[in-house]
């Protein structure tokens, strides 16, 4: 988040955290938004743009459908052994494996993209964070130069917030 | 608040939720320590079991020529249905949005997670050499020696293990904004440090929802046809066989039926005494009882359907191995398990048409509980049954009964339940994301149109 | 100085995946052998008696197996047992030019290549008292054991495990030489154990030479 | 991990030993002798000894072969003992023996465990003042007995019926020591012996040879000559070349119970017990009416008149048969180019069974049987004399004796008690034993000197004429023993005899007459080289006897009604007890072998137990059930055993098999309860000794014992329509030509298959069963169990239902009692082609090989288990437990083959270690495997050939022409598609 400081405003009602974002918006301001749940509207209001994610547990799934055929066929021919009359080389059984791995595989992808995408383990908490967000309030945080910090604080302050704080930020 | 949003989580608020689950967490009681000593007596003692057995050989078991699988292939394929309603609950509901899930499917999820421990144990307790176990995974050794993937066996090392990672995959991710929510709330120095570790630094902003969501949409999507391969897969363990009573092509939906339908009822047995206990009445309602109680109607029927078929099937086919293995479940030596599982899993539960039934929890806690039962009856007579009387009558035999057995499948329910205490005091029950999801957002302007974007 | 760039490195949002991937490499670089490495390794093995030789012991990952073995470290390469008896191999074979089948006569004859009688021995050493004072010594402990009629308790240096059934008699006759297996045998004053004898070790050589790899060959 | 063992059952744990640890007896190369091997356990695994002395004929690793003559009973079979490094690991028929041609019976193979007996006598042993056996030297031993023998009181010597250069040397040290000497057997053929000389000539007093491959058409009365009478492996030989050949022998068997002999015959006559001498002489009668009067007139005047009694429809009525079964019987006789008619086993031994044999040789007689398929040159002697046994007896209770020597026979179990050899043992002042185990007649020895076993010691045996069969030690004594040819050598006085250092000296002088007779050109060590490999000397037949003439003898039997009143048994209350002898136990001398324990029996699947046969409707009556015990008991004695509720044995008899409830004798006899059957025959003045007991009471004794019963499951004897063992039915004049439902059968069945079958390039092994062929007498069973190791479980863990042998007897009895339906089938692993064990194993565990063997590789097991419930036939073992052998029955194990441990798979393997060696062989000589030059133990053991195995690959082959016979199916292969590579021929039987 660029700037020095960030302003945060905490909200109980969604309306309000709606049009605190629109203020950080209006003012072409770097801001971040947190939630005790997950809203549609407010994930909506601050990224419209579907996630990624799907291509990767795609690209997973696909390298893992490869991948079980692989192993089953190559260590069936590693040392070929004959069961009853079944070739050794056989598909049909081997479908078994090639479909769990795609999903192990596309599960694992999935987990991994998530943990990319939503830049997580992360030990340092984020910028602005108050506990309360994962309770009950609506945060709405704003990165700001220190010259512009009263100007959005009030600005946030006229949209309902509970509170207004700033703190340092980067 | 509208009625039907009250209907699925009750008349609650955000920080309701949030006090009320998180309240779950506080110091233990008492009760709580005697219960986990509890948990961990049982299954000690059938460790202790399995020592002796690997001691002395699997002759300490009931098992016999010719009935090689027994107890301990019917608690694996038991708990591994028990696990299946948990990712049910979890995954397919989501995906077709039913709202009575929020409430129980972080349970229902954490009893899948402990029900796949408990259920992976089983194989390794019943091969008759369990430090070769690992034979059995594809692992690169001197001897060049592969497993063979030809095996139904394999396929179950391979279905299992991933429906494990998966589905613990699946619980974790879902844990991560609850653990955040707790670690907001955590005092003791422990428990931040346990939660903040665990939480990941999670902090539910706006881009990490999306993500998560979109993430968690795609476990779910993947979790829903692996619920189904899943017990496809244990079944084929018979159906690829070639035993009468065994070699059915009805087996696959048959066992994903009858796995939803244990997995619902253990559901509810373990919701019961927790709802009871913590005092979540106001989160767990009487509508998801009703609603899961539909549930267990509906696989019952398809459950019973499937006896009849086969059945049917053994008469039709005109093949005399079949005909004279399904004589003998009801009229032979095991009838009783037969008749036990008749009158559990077909006639207990239609008392539940019944509406009232549905909503008295005493009742669907001994319903439950007689389901459990019914089901584990299920599965030990197909496989007694059919191992008993196959095709060469001079090779038929029969079962002993062995202590070591019981003792074994005791100590599953101590590992189960040691799992179960450990979590429902270090970690939320009750999904708090997910059930403020359920709950409509906090707005100050009631015309505001928000929920309509 | 690192630890603060990575710090901020980590910190800020935009660089996260490069992190990861960075931790990933870390990773992968530990979890590698370098060929030195790699040496190191197997002669750790070696020592503990529990590593395959060759190729085998680079992709061997299989930790595990080995916990069989930990104890008879008589199954080991490197195992070179004090014998009751200072045989000298080099001795008998460079210096007297002695045909290894002379002594070990039931190696084309027989599954198994025992050792040879008392009796053998006694052949040329009643005659043959040794040169040095060391070599008297040991021939008198020979044609003490003899005399008293007691069988000389070799200990052995290629123990298998009763499970393989190997039949020494088929590898002589096929021509596989004795130093294929028993390594530079004419050049040990104590036998040691130089192969590893494990399936592995078998079965590549069996592969090389188009041998049959049917288990039952070795396994009934 | 390491598993405990469980050492096999044993009621004197004491005895038990550490044991040699699993590995340390493989691995022990060239052990100088046999006992070094035992010393260190832990370390043998690290340690080489070499022999010290070389010999170039034993090479370290590379069995050898040794000819002999088994000793079990006196039919005298020839065997050959496979031993490595100095131990005898395997028995196998000698295939070049005019006995047995190869085949060896279920005891024959278990004299091993008699041989490696952990509780045999290991020394010398003298009983104290106290009453305890203490070892002393075999000098002081010696000194001891010479000590006995300088007074002038009498000594007795008795004897098992000693043959050949034994016999001799007995006799002569008898009357050179003053001692008198008696020979004993229960389960004699003296009777027979008697009637052959009285119908056929005086000259002929012997046991004639059958031949039942020539009879057309045998009545048998009692006689189990497929099991234990006279010449087992030769009897069943004979009639099995019959029963495969295009016209088989028709058997009539008339009996009060269900032997294994009669289960295989034709037609089954259930009849009252002691009525066999009625239905003869109806029999008869019905023959001479049919003009079969090829007799002097004058006797067929006095047979006319003694006969004149005898109607059919009283005989009927009395013995409970159908007018027309006896009828039957008659006109296939009649009617039939040759014949055999026979009597004897245990239902015969009446008072009255002089009389039934008379009868039955009268019948050969008329039908002109002598010298077809009666051979009165082959006769065997009979040496037991119970006249004289019982005589002595009394004396010994008179005081007249002080001294008793004894062999290892053990009279003093199967005298009956009311004979009073109990009383009299005690009564004698010195009593040596030549035992070899501390049975109960040694235990009333006051010195015990253990003879060696037949594996350890010289001897011969002369069968009958031409049949010169020696015996031959295969290996050093196990323990400290000497034979009983050495002990009698030591104890002489004679100077004639003291000249023979060794009895092996005194046996090649023996057999310089034999050199001498046979007139052959080359030397005498040469010749008996040659008899050494061969298993002695054979020589051709000689001209054919001549029969006697009728004289006056055959008037002093009596030919009016029996003797035996049968009329008194038909109340129902009066129960007859019919001991018998068993394939298991036979007289109870096999009774300390695992084996024969484990074994179950053929008719009643009962191992480890003595049991009472009891018919359905007397237990209905008395409210018994198959497992409840039962006392049966008379003035004399009593018995415990446990019911087997059956409706093969008629409403008045309980048959009970002889042989256990030792009180002494080792751990495993007497862990088998129940009492002696001897001990409830009362005493009687016959000549012979008469098993037939009648006046028997029958009580329900309180509880249940659960009987070791491999098919004790409701309706497990039952095959139904699953065709499992299945029989053809002859109807028509000529048979093999019909068959029945052929289609159904499926025998050239080939369904279209979904894989691609596998390619065999060299070899794909096979087996064709002969069920025409198979009897069901077990012996490939034991003989399976001595090659592949298998442990033997004991009675508990049997019970439990796991038993380890991988070759299953499986009976089936689809009949009722008057229509007998009963099948056998020896059943392994079938080596499916498309076997549904192979793709189940997770790791490759069991998987088909180029030969097109069903490989199971134990080593790979983790023990899944799925493979044994995949399999359709259940052949396959797991192993529950791990089996330690006591010290020394671990030196029989086989090194060709692991010893499995807890926790893995088994099953049969089609010996893969014979093929492998067999491979051996032909590759150093640069060819393929010859047929029939791989033989698994089971097929090698068959006495009647009715396994044949090779390669099916080889259209020339002996099996894969058997496989494409006209008989030729595969059990389930029409409704599973298995693909055995085991091919079964249909049972032939006549229906009417």
């Amino acid at each position: 988040m660029k700037g020095q400081k960030v302003v945060v405003g905490v909200f109980t009602y969604l309306d309000d955290a709606l049009k605190g974002i629109q203020v950080a918006k209006d003012n072409d301001k770097d801001y971040q938004v947190y939630a005790p749940t997950y809203v549609p509207a407010l994930v909506h209001a601050v990224d419209s743009k579907r996630s990624k994610i799907a291509m990767i547990s795609l690209t997973g799934g696909i390298c893992g459908l490869i991948a079980g055929f692989a192993l089953a066929i190559l260590t069936g021919l590693d040392w070929p052994m004959r069961v009853s009359a079944k070739n050794i080389v056989s598909i049909p059984a081997y479908i078994v494996v090639g479909y769990e791995w795609t999903i192990l595989w596309g599960a694992l992808f999935t987990l991994n993209g998530m943990l990319l995408l939503c830049r997580i383990p992360n030990p340092f908490r984020k910028v602005g964070y108050d506990p309360r967000f994962s309770d009950d309030k609506y945060g709405v945080v704003i990165g700001c130069e220190p010259d512009q910090v009263d100007q959005i604080k009030e600005k946030l302050a006229h949209t309902g917030a509970d509170e207004v704080m700033v703190k340092e930020g980067l | 608040m509208s009625t039907e949003v009250t209907k699925y989580s009750g008349d609650v608020t955000y920080h309701e939720v949030n006090e009320t689950v998180l309240s779950m967490l506080e110091k233990p009681t008492f009760g709580w320590y005697v219960l986990l000593l509890t948990c961990i007596c049982t299954w000690v003692m059938g460790f202790g079991c399995w020592i002796s057995m690997m001691i002395y050989g699997l002759g300490m078991t009931g098992l016999s020529h010719p009935i090689m699988w027994g107890v301990y292939i019917t608690n694996f394929v038991f708990w591994v249905g028990i696990a299946h309603s948990g990712t049910l609950i979890s995954a397919v509901l989501y995906l077709f949005r039913a709202k009575f899930r929020q409430p129980i499917y972080r349970l229902a999820e954490a009893m899948t997670v402990f029900a796949v421990m408990t259920a992976g144990l089983f194989p390794i307790i019943h091969v008759g050499r369990p430090w070769y176990a690992y034979w059995l995974m594809p692992v690169p050794n001197e001897r060049a020696l592969w497993p063979n993937f030809k095996s139904p066996l394999l396929w179950d090392v391979f279905a299992v293990s991933t429906y494990f990672t998966v589905s613990t995959t699946f619980f974790i991710v879902g844990l991560i904004p609850d653990i955040a929510s707790a670690r907001d709330k955590a005092t003791s120095k422990f428990r931040k440090l346990l939660y903040g570790i665990t939480s990941l630094g999670w902090t539910g902003n706006a881009k990490q929802y999306k993500n998560y969501v979109a993430a968690y949409l795609i476990f779910a999507a993947l979790a829903t046809p692996l619920v189904v391969s899943v017990h496809s897969v244990v079944s084929w363990d018979f159906a690829m066989s070639i035993i009468p009573g065994w070699h059915a092509t009805i087996f696959p939906p048959y066992f994903v039926a009858g796995a939803i339908f244990s997995g619902v009822a253990m559901v509810i047995t373990l919701v019961i005494p927790l709802r009871k206990v913590f005092k979540l009445e106001r989160i767990i309602t009487d509508f998801h009882f009703d609603a899961m109680c539909k549930l267990i109607l509906l696989t019952s029927g398809v459950v019973t359907y499937a006896y009849v078929t086969e059945f049917y099937v053994a008469w039709f086919s005109n093949n005399m191995f079949e005909r004279y293995q399904f004589w003998f479940r009801p009229f032979g030596e095991f009838k009783l398990a037969f008749w036990g599982m008749a009158f559990c899993n077909c006639m207990a539960p239609l008392t539940l048409w019944y509406k009232p039934f549905r909503t008295n929890i005493a009742y669907l806690f001994v319903m439950s509980i007689i389901i459990n039962i019914g089901m584990w009856l299920e599965r030990f007579n197909i496989i007694f049954t059919s191992l008993a009387r196959d095709f060469i009558p001079a090779a038929w035999g029969g079962y002993n009964f062995s202590w070591i057995d019981v003792g074994i499948t005791i100590g599953a329910f101590g590992w189960f339940g040691m799992w179960m205490t450990l979590f429902i005091k270090f970690f939320p029950s009750i999904a708090i994301v997910e059930v403020k999801e359920v709950i409509e957002a906090p707005v100050r302007d009631p015309h505001s149109s928000v929920h309509h974007h | 100085m690192l630890g603060l760039i990575s710090l901020k490195f980590l910190r800020n949002n935009r660089y996260y995946p490069f992190a990861m991937l960075l931790v990933l490499f870390c990773g992968a670089l530990v979890g590698n052998l370098s060929a030195e490495d790699a040496a190191g390794y197997q002669s750790v093995g070696k020592r503990a008696g529990v590593w395959n030789d060759g190729q085998a012991a680079l992709w061997d990952l299989n930790i595990i197996d080995h916990f069989h073995y930990f104890g008879p470290v008589a199954r080991a390469r490197g195992h070179k047992p004090e014998q009751p008896i200072k045989f000298s191999h080099v001795t008998h074979v460079q210096k007297n030019k002695m045909e290894c089948q002379f002594c070990h006569w039931t190696s084309a004859k027989s599954p198994y290549a025992a050792i040879p009688e008392v009796q053998t021995c006694m052949g040329c050493h009643s005659l043959i008292g040794g040169t040095t004072p060391e070599q008297q010594g040991e021939i008198a402990k020979i044609k003490d054991y003899y005399a008293k009629g007691e069988p000389i308790p070799w200990a052995k240096v290629h123990v298998m495990p009763d499970y393989v059934k190997f039949n020494h008699k088929r590898h002589v006759k096929a021509g596989v030489g004795c130093q294929e297996c028993h390594g530079q045998i004419q050049e040990m004053e104590q036998v040691e154990r130089v192969s590893s004898m494990k399936m592995g070790w078998c079965i590549d050589c069996h592969r090389e030479r188009g041998a049959n790899i049917d288990c039952a060959v070795c396994h009934h | 991990m390491q598993k405990k063992s469980l050492t096999i059952l044993g009621q004197n744990e004491n005895i038990e030993s550490e044991g040699l640890s699993r590995r340390s007896f493989l691995k022990v190369l060239g052990a100088a002798t046999a006992t070094t091997a035992v010393a260190c356990a832990d370390k043998a695994d690290q340690i080489i000894y070499p022999n010290v002395k070389g010999d170039a004929t034993q090479i370290p690793g590379v069995p050898s072969w040794y000819s002999s003559t088994c000793t079990q009973c006196d039919a005298g079979c020839g065997v050959n003992y496979k031993t490595y490094e100095g131990r005898v690991t395997i028995v196998e028929g000698n295939k070049s023996h005019p006995i047995n041609k190869g085949g060896l019976c279920a005891i024959g193979h278990s004299a091993l465990q008699d041989h490696y007996d952990p509780d045999r006598v290991r020394q010398p042993l003298e009983k104290d003042s106290n009453g305890v056996f203490q070892p002393i030297t075999w000098k002081a031993a010696y000194t001891k007995i010479k000590q006995a023998m300088v007074d002038n009181s009498k000594r007795a010597f008795l004897t098992k019926p000693l043959n050949g250069s034994l016999e001799k040397l007995v006799a002569e040290w008898s009357k050179d020591v003053g001692v008198e000497h008696y020979t004993y057997e229960p389960l004699d053929y003296s009777q027979l012996a008697k009637a052959t000389a009285a119908v056929y000539g005086a000259n002929y007093n012997g046991v004639p040879h059958y031949d039942f491959s020539k009879a057309e058409v045998v009545v048998n009365f009692g006689a189990d000559f497929l099991e234990t009478w006279i010449s087992p492996c030769e009897f069943s030989r004979d009639w099995a070349k019959s029963r495969k050949s295009k016209k088989p022998v028709r058997v009539f068997q008339v009996e009060p119970r269900l032997s294994l002999t009669g289960a295989n015959a034709d037609h089954h006559l259930k009849c009252k017990p002691g009525t066999e001498l009625l239905i003869a002489k109806a029999i008869l009668k019905e023959l001479l009416s049919r003009g079969k009067n090829n007799l002097p007139a004058s006797l067929l005047g006095e047979l006319e008149v003694s006969l004149a009694g005898i109607s059919i429809d009283v005989v009927a009525k009395l013995s409970n048969l159908k007018i027309e079964k006896i009828v039957s019987a008659a006109q296939r006789l009649a009617e039939a180019k040759t014949s055999l008619v026979i009597a004897g086993g245990a239902s015969a031994k009446t008072n009255n069974e002089y009389d039934l044999q008379v009868v039955c040789a009268l019948i050969n007689r008329v039908l002109g049987n002598v010298g077809q398929t009666i051979n009165l040159d082959r006769l065997r002697a009979v040496k037991s004399d119970f006249q004289k046994v019982k005589s002595l007896i009394a004396e010994i209770n008179d005081n007249k004796y002080s001294v008793l020597f004894v062999d290892g026979s053990n009279p003093l179990f199967t005298i009956p008690s009311d004979y009073k050899f109990g009383l009299a043992i005690k009564k004698l002042d010195l009593v040596v034993s030549f035992a070899s185990h501390l049975d109960e007649t040694t235990k009333e020895a006051n010195l015990v000197l253990p003879a060696s076993s037949s594996i350890e010691s010289w001897g011969d045996h002369q069968p009958y004429v031409g049949v010169n069969s020696l015996v031959q030690p295969a290996m050093t004594p196990v323990f400290d023993t000497v034979s009983l040819g050495d002990m009698l050598l030591k104890l002489t006085t004679n100077e004639a005899l003291k000249k023979f250092p060794e009895f092996q000296d005194y046996l090649k002088a023996q057999w310089q007459q034999v050199h001498a007779s046979a007139g052959v050109a080359e030397n005498f060590e040469t010749f008996w080289k040659k008899s050494l490999e061969r298993g002695g000397y054979f020589a051709e037949q000689k001209s054919v006897a001549q029969l006697g003439a009728l004289g006056a003898v055959i008037v002093t039997a009596k030919l009016d009604m029996a003797s035996f009143d049968s009329t008194k048994i038909q109340q129902k209350s009066d129960l007859v007890l019919l001991p018998y002898a068993s394939v298991k136990t036979f007289d109870g001398r096999a009774a300390n072998r695992p084996w024969m324990q484990e074994l179950p029996d053929p008719i009643t699947k009962i191992a480890w137990d003595t049991w009472a046969e009891i018919n359905t409707k007397t237990a209905e009556a008395k409210k018994i059930k198959t497992g409840d015990l039962v006392k049966i008991s008379n003035y004399y004695g009593e018995l415990n055993v446990p019911a087997y509720v059956t409706d093969h044995v008629d409403e008045n008899v309980i048959a009970v098999p002889l042989g256990n409830g030792h009180s002494d004798f080792g751990r495993y006899a007497s862990s088998v309860g129940g009492g002696n059957v001897y001990n409830l025959i009362p005493s009687d003045k016959a000549d012979h000794l008469q098993l037939f007991t009648a006046h028997v009471e029958l009580k329900r004794a309180l509880g249940k014992r659960k009987v070791a019963n491999t098919q004790d499951v409701k309706d497990s004897d039952k095959q139904g329509d699953r065709g499992i063992a299945r029989t053809t039915y002859i109807e028509t004049k000529v048979p093999g030509e019909h068959k029945e439902n052929h289609e159904e059968h499926g025998a050239h069945h080939e369904p279209e298959q979904m894989y691609i079958q596998r390619e065999h390039p060299l070899y794909q092994w096979g087996m064709v069963v002969d069920l025409a062929a198979c009897t069901g007498c077990s012996a490939c069973v034991t003989a399976c169990y001595a090659e592949n190791n298998i442990p033997t479980v004991g009675r508990k863990i049997m019970t439990e239902g796991r038993e380890m042998s991988w070759l299953r007897l499986e009976r089936y009895d689809d009949g009722t009692s008057e229509d007998l339906q009963i099948s056998f089938i020896p059943a392994m692993c079938q080596h499916c082609q498309n076997a549904p064990c192979e793709p189940v194993c997770p790791v490759y565990a069991t998987y088909h090989n180029e030969d097109g063997l069903n490989v199971m590789v134990y080593n790979r097991c983790v023990g899944t288990r799925y493979c044994a419930n995949n399999c359709v036939y259940k052949q396959r073992r797991f192993n529950w437990y791990e089996y330690e052998l006591p010290e020394p029955l671990d030196m029989q194990l086989n090194p060709e083959v692991m010893k499995r441990v807890a926790g893995v798979m088994e099953k049969c393997s089609f010996c893969v270690h014979r093929i492998k060696d067999a491979k051996d062989h032909a590759k150093d000589e640069g060819r393929l495997v010859a047929d029939g030059e791989v033989q698994p133990a089971c097929v090698k053991s068959c006495p009647t050939e009715a396994l044949v195995f090779g390669d099916l690959n080889d259209p020339n082959s002996r099996v894969s022409k058997l496989a494409k016979h006209e008989r030729a199916y595969k059990i389930l292969d029409h409704h599973l598609n298995t693909q055995p590579s085991v091919s079964y021929l249909d049972n032939l039987k006549y229906k009417a």
